[in-house]
């Protein structure tokens, strides 16, 4: 069902890198085929239609019920009736669709969406998310579209830093946070490198197949973190 | 039969203490918000609320929850960086809350709306929110069994809506309320503006009339609830 | 949940009947509350829109997707786009609205028409009704909407004669021919009388309620039944 | 992304043996003609066909069955007074039935494109149509487990669509088209005009082109499908 190139070989880019957040969108975006269907998450995600190909036919949906989403809107083009699922006001590109939240979530579910781009706290080499609660007693839970999403791709790619603050590594053997769903991601972009993991990576359960790397070798890679990486 | 109304009180009378209200909106956009500010006038009370959000700020819904009308919160994203009154009444326990991802709370309430008793959706499968729910394996996928959600009332949002209860939305304002409508026992939708029979084009109607009871019609309404005159006793079923 | 009135004590009227399919169309128009929706069903429940009194408000569903559906279409009005559920070409209201199947369905299952008006093979006390298939080992099944159609209305509306072609009686202790719907059945309207049934009877399970008499007496009409009737 | 053809061969290449096909149309309406009588130019055998009839007459589905490519049939209704293709086959047992419930039919289109694995449904309840299917009682009332019917191919007809894929529909003849475009793999429109992005309102676009994967465009296609070319080579994916 992935319709996502997958390279032959791996590549450690030792000439740029670690990447800061738009170059990463910017090979997200790369990645994403054209005339995809595709779904941008609240944050950091969002940044990737700024990277999309002029004539990319790429089409943006948005869970609150718009496919054929245009960029944000500003001055005089801000519309309180619509919005993205931050709740950003947005624009309407033509040949826009409006429809309701059912049938919103029934065409993520369904898996009519290409691709769909999420953060993440922990990605787990089996596909594993976590991105919605930090598992923290006294936070409040609040899980909006997040499992839904998870769930709602042909491809679901994580956009992450590869390190936590403390230095930990947020590519993990097991996710210790609450999940959001199971063996759900296929591809992992980070500021280091790009992984596959789940049924998309190559090899045992378990292993973690490195795409790119940037600014670091796999072996470098490696020695940060408790997952095993596997170059293609 | 759908009955149009230009006073707010009117148009919510009836909503009973302990009924279970189904309030559209993602963020403001289909947020019927005088539909709001007449319920809590209403006075009712021990209600459970079904909506994406869990309020902002202090007016609409927070509103709602601050004059303590409150008993329950479904929703699936309660916490928001202006919450702080859902914050302060569930760090308090004096709020309870469950917590539904958002195509599930849709879905849920459409299934209420369709008449299935129960449906078997991939969602949620493995995560907290699933714990202690039936699961099953289908052609080699764990889905969780979920529940209808059924409102007793629905107060939505709408762009404009014709005598036969015909409602039509507004780009991504459409977002619940079409679902809800399906969902409640009574329907409430405050709408922009009303228009004669006939001038929706009956291709476009979003919501069919028979999911609509009541229409306030916010063109005709006063600007402030408290201007209104008192609710008269009309009955809402529950 | 019904929304029919309930006569206070039976009528046995002696002056007329047992009525035609028109009269009996009208008696059953006559009971419709105004304001109510309404499915009429293929073949002589259809008759019963030629009843209804101007400004009832009734609506009309047809459950191939629209409501507020107008009388049939004659001469250049024929749209072969525009059809009730029997595929007979219909005419449109102002106010109407057309949707798919799905929703079509979903409103009839989820108990938002009024009134559904049905023929059938046979009705048990019970409610149970027989209306989509005789039995018969050669014939070719074929459903369609009747199941549907069965558990879609608050008020389920049966109109049949209320004898067959042999003598034997339709309303029945229980049904013999394959069922269309469990207990569904709340008023049975005949040639010879009207009934209430199941959980709209009054009083014992399994005994009918007599709420009018055409053209014969309730004694002389149980004296050609199975089924204990009981007056008002 | 959404393909637009002028050749009926061409929109309904690749249509492997042994698909399961959705045929849109209750009655003539909404009927895909040119795109069955294309099915059947293609060659395609071993089909299990899903509508809510089978076939009328001479034409359409029922020269699809009498063309000996049909396996298995499930819709709602194929006894009518002149399906006498159908009626055939069936005695002469070359012909498989599953007899569906109309509505269980479009609910189980709708399972399948909105990713439910099953749902407890009320329709056919202590009937033959629901013996051997697992039951529930739920809240007091009793509820037959329906499965998803998915489809590889859905051939639908709509009236007008965009480049984008949007459709929109006419009247009653909108009935099974949008839920079937939802339930297939590859979804097949023939249109009776094709219309410029951003002509048809964004508000009253029924099923969003993300369900459509090739349009027929009937205002420029050749009157008789034996007048248009051969195939391309296009695959479906099944």
């Amino acid at each position: 069902m992935s319709a996502l190139a997958v390279p032959t070989t791996t590549t450690e880019h030792t000439d740029r890198g670690p990447l800061d957040k738009h170059e990463l969108a910017a090979v997200i975006a790369r990645d994403i085929p054209a005339g995809a269907y595709v779904n941008l998450g609240i944050g950091q995600p969002t940044l990737v239609a700024d990277h999309l190909p002029q004539g990319s036919g790429v089409v943006l949906h948005t869970e609150n019920g718009m496919l054929n989403m245009g960029p944000a809107a500003t001055g005089d083009d801000i519309d309180p009736d619509l919005t993205n699922a931050g709740k950003v006001p947005v624009t309407e590109l033509p040949g826009a669709a409006y429809f309701h939240h059912a049938d919103s979530f029934a065409m993520m579910r369904g898996g009519h969406l290409d691709v769909c781009v999420l953060g993440a706290y922990q990605v787990a080499a089996s596909g594993d998310l976590a991105n919605w609660h930090t598992g923290a007693p006294d936070a409040i839970p609040a899980v909006g579209g997040a499992m839904d999403l998870a769930i709602g791709a042909k491809d679901v790619l994580v956009m992450m830093t590869l390190f936590a603050k403390d230095g930990s590594s947020k590519l993990v053997p097991a996710c210790t946070y609450p999940l959001t769903g199971v063996g759900c991601v296929s591809r992992v972009y980070t500021d280091f490198g790009v992984f596959a993991v789940g049924s998309s990576a190559e090899g045992d359960p378990g292993v973690v197949s490195v795409l790119e790397t940037y600014g670091a070798s796999v072996d470098e890679l490696s020695a940060r973190m408790d997952v095993e990486l596997r170059p293609l | 039969m759908t009955t149009i109304h230009s006073d707010p009180l009117e148009a919510v009378a009836g909503i009973a203490d302990g009924a279970t209200v189904l309030v559209g909106g993602f963020g403001m956009a289909g947020m019927p918000v005088t539909l709001i500010d007449a319920l809590i006038a209403s006075g009712a009370s021990d209600l459970t609320v079904v909506s994406n959000n869990a309020g902002n700020g202090d007016t609409g819904l927070a509103a709602l929850l601050a004059a303590g009308r409150v008993r329950k919160v479904v929703c699936s994203f309660p916490r928001q960086a202006d919450s702080y009154v859902f914050d302060g009444l569930y760090r308090s326990g004096d709020l309870e809350l469950e917590v539904v991802p958002q195509g599930n709370l849709a879905e849920r309430m459409r299934a209420a709306g369709a008449g299935i008793g129960a449906f078997f959706c991939p969602t949620g499968v493995g995560t907290p929110l699933a714990e202690g729910k039936e699961t099953r394996e289908i052609d080699g996928r764990t889905y969780v069994l979920e529940y209808p959600i059924k409102g007793d009332v629905a107060l939505i949002g709408a762009e404009a809506g014709d005598a036969m209860g015909n409602l039509v939305y507004r780009k991504t304002a459409r977002n619940f309320g079409p679902v809800m409508a399906t969902a409640a026992t009574t329907t409430i939708a405050e709408v922009r503006r009303v228009v004669a029979v006939g001038d929706l084009d009956p291709e476009a109607v979003v919501t069919p009339g028979i999911f609509v009871d009541r229409i306030l019609d916010l063109s005709a309404a006063p600007a402030d609830v408290a201007d209104a005159e008192s609710p008269t006793s009309q009955e809402v079923s529950a």
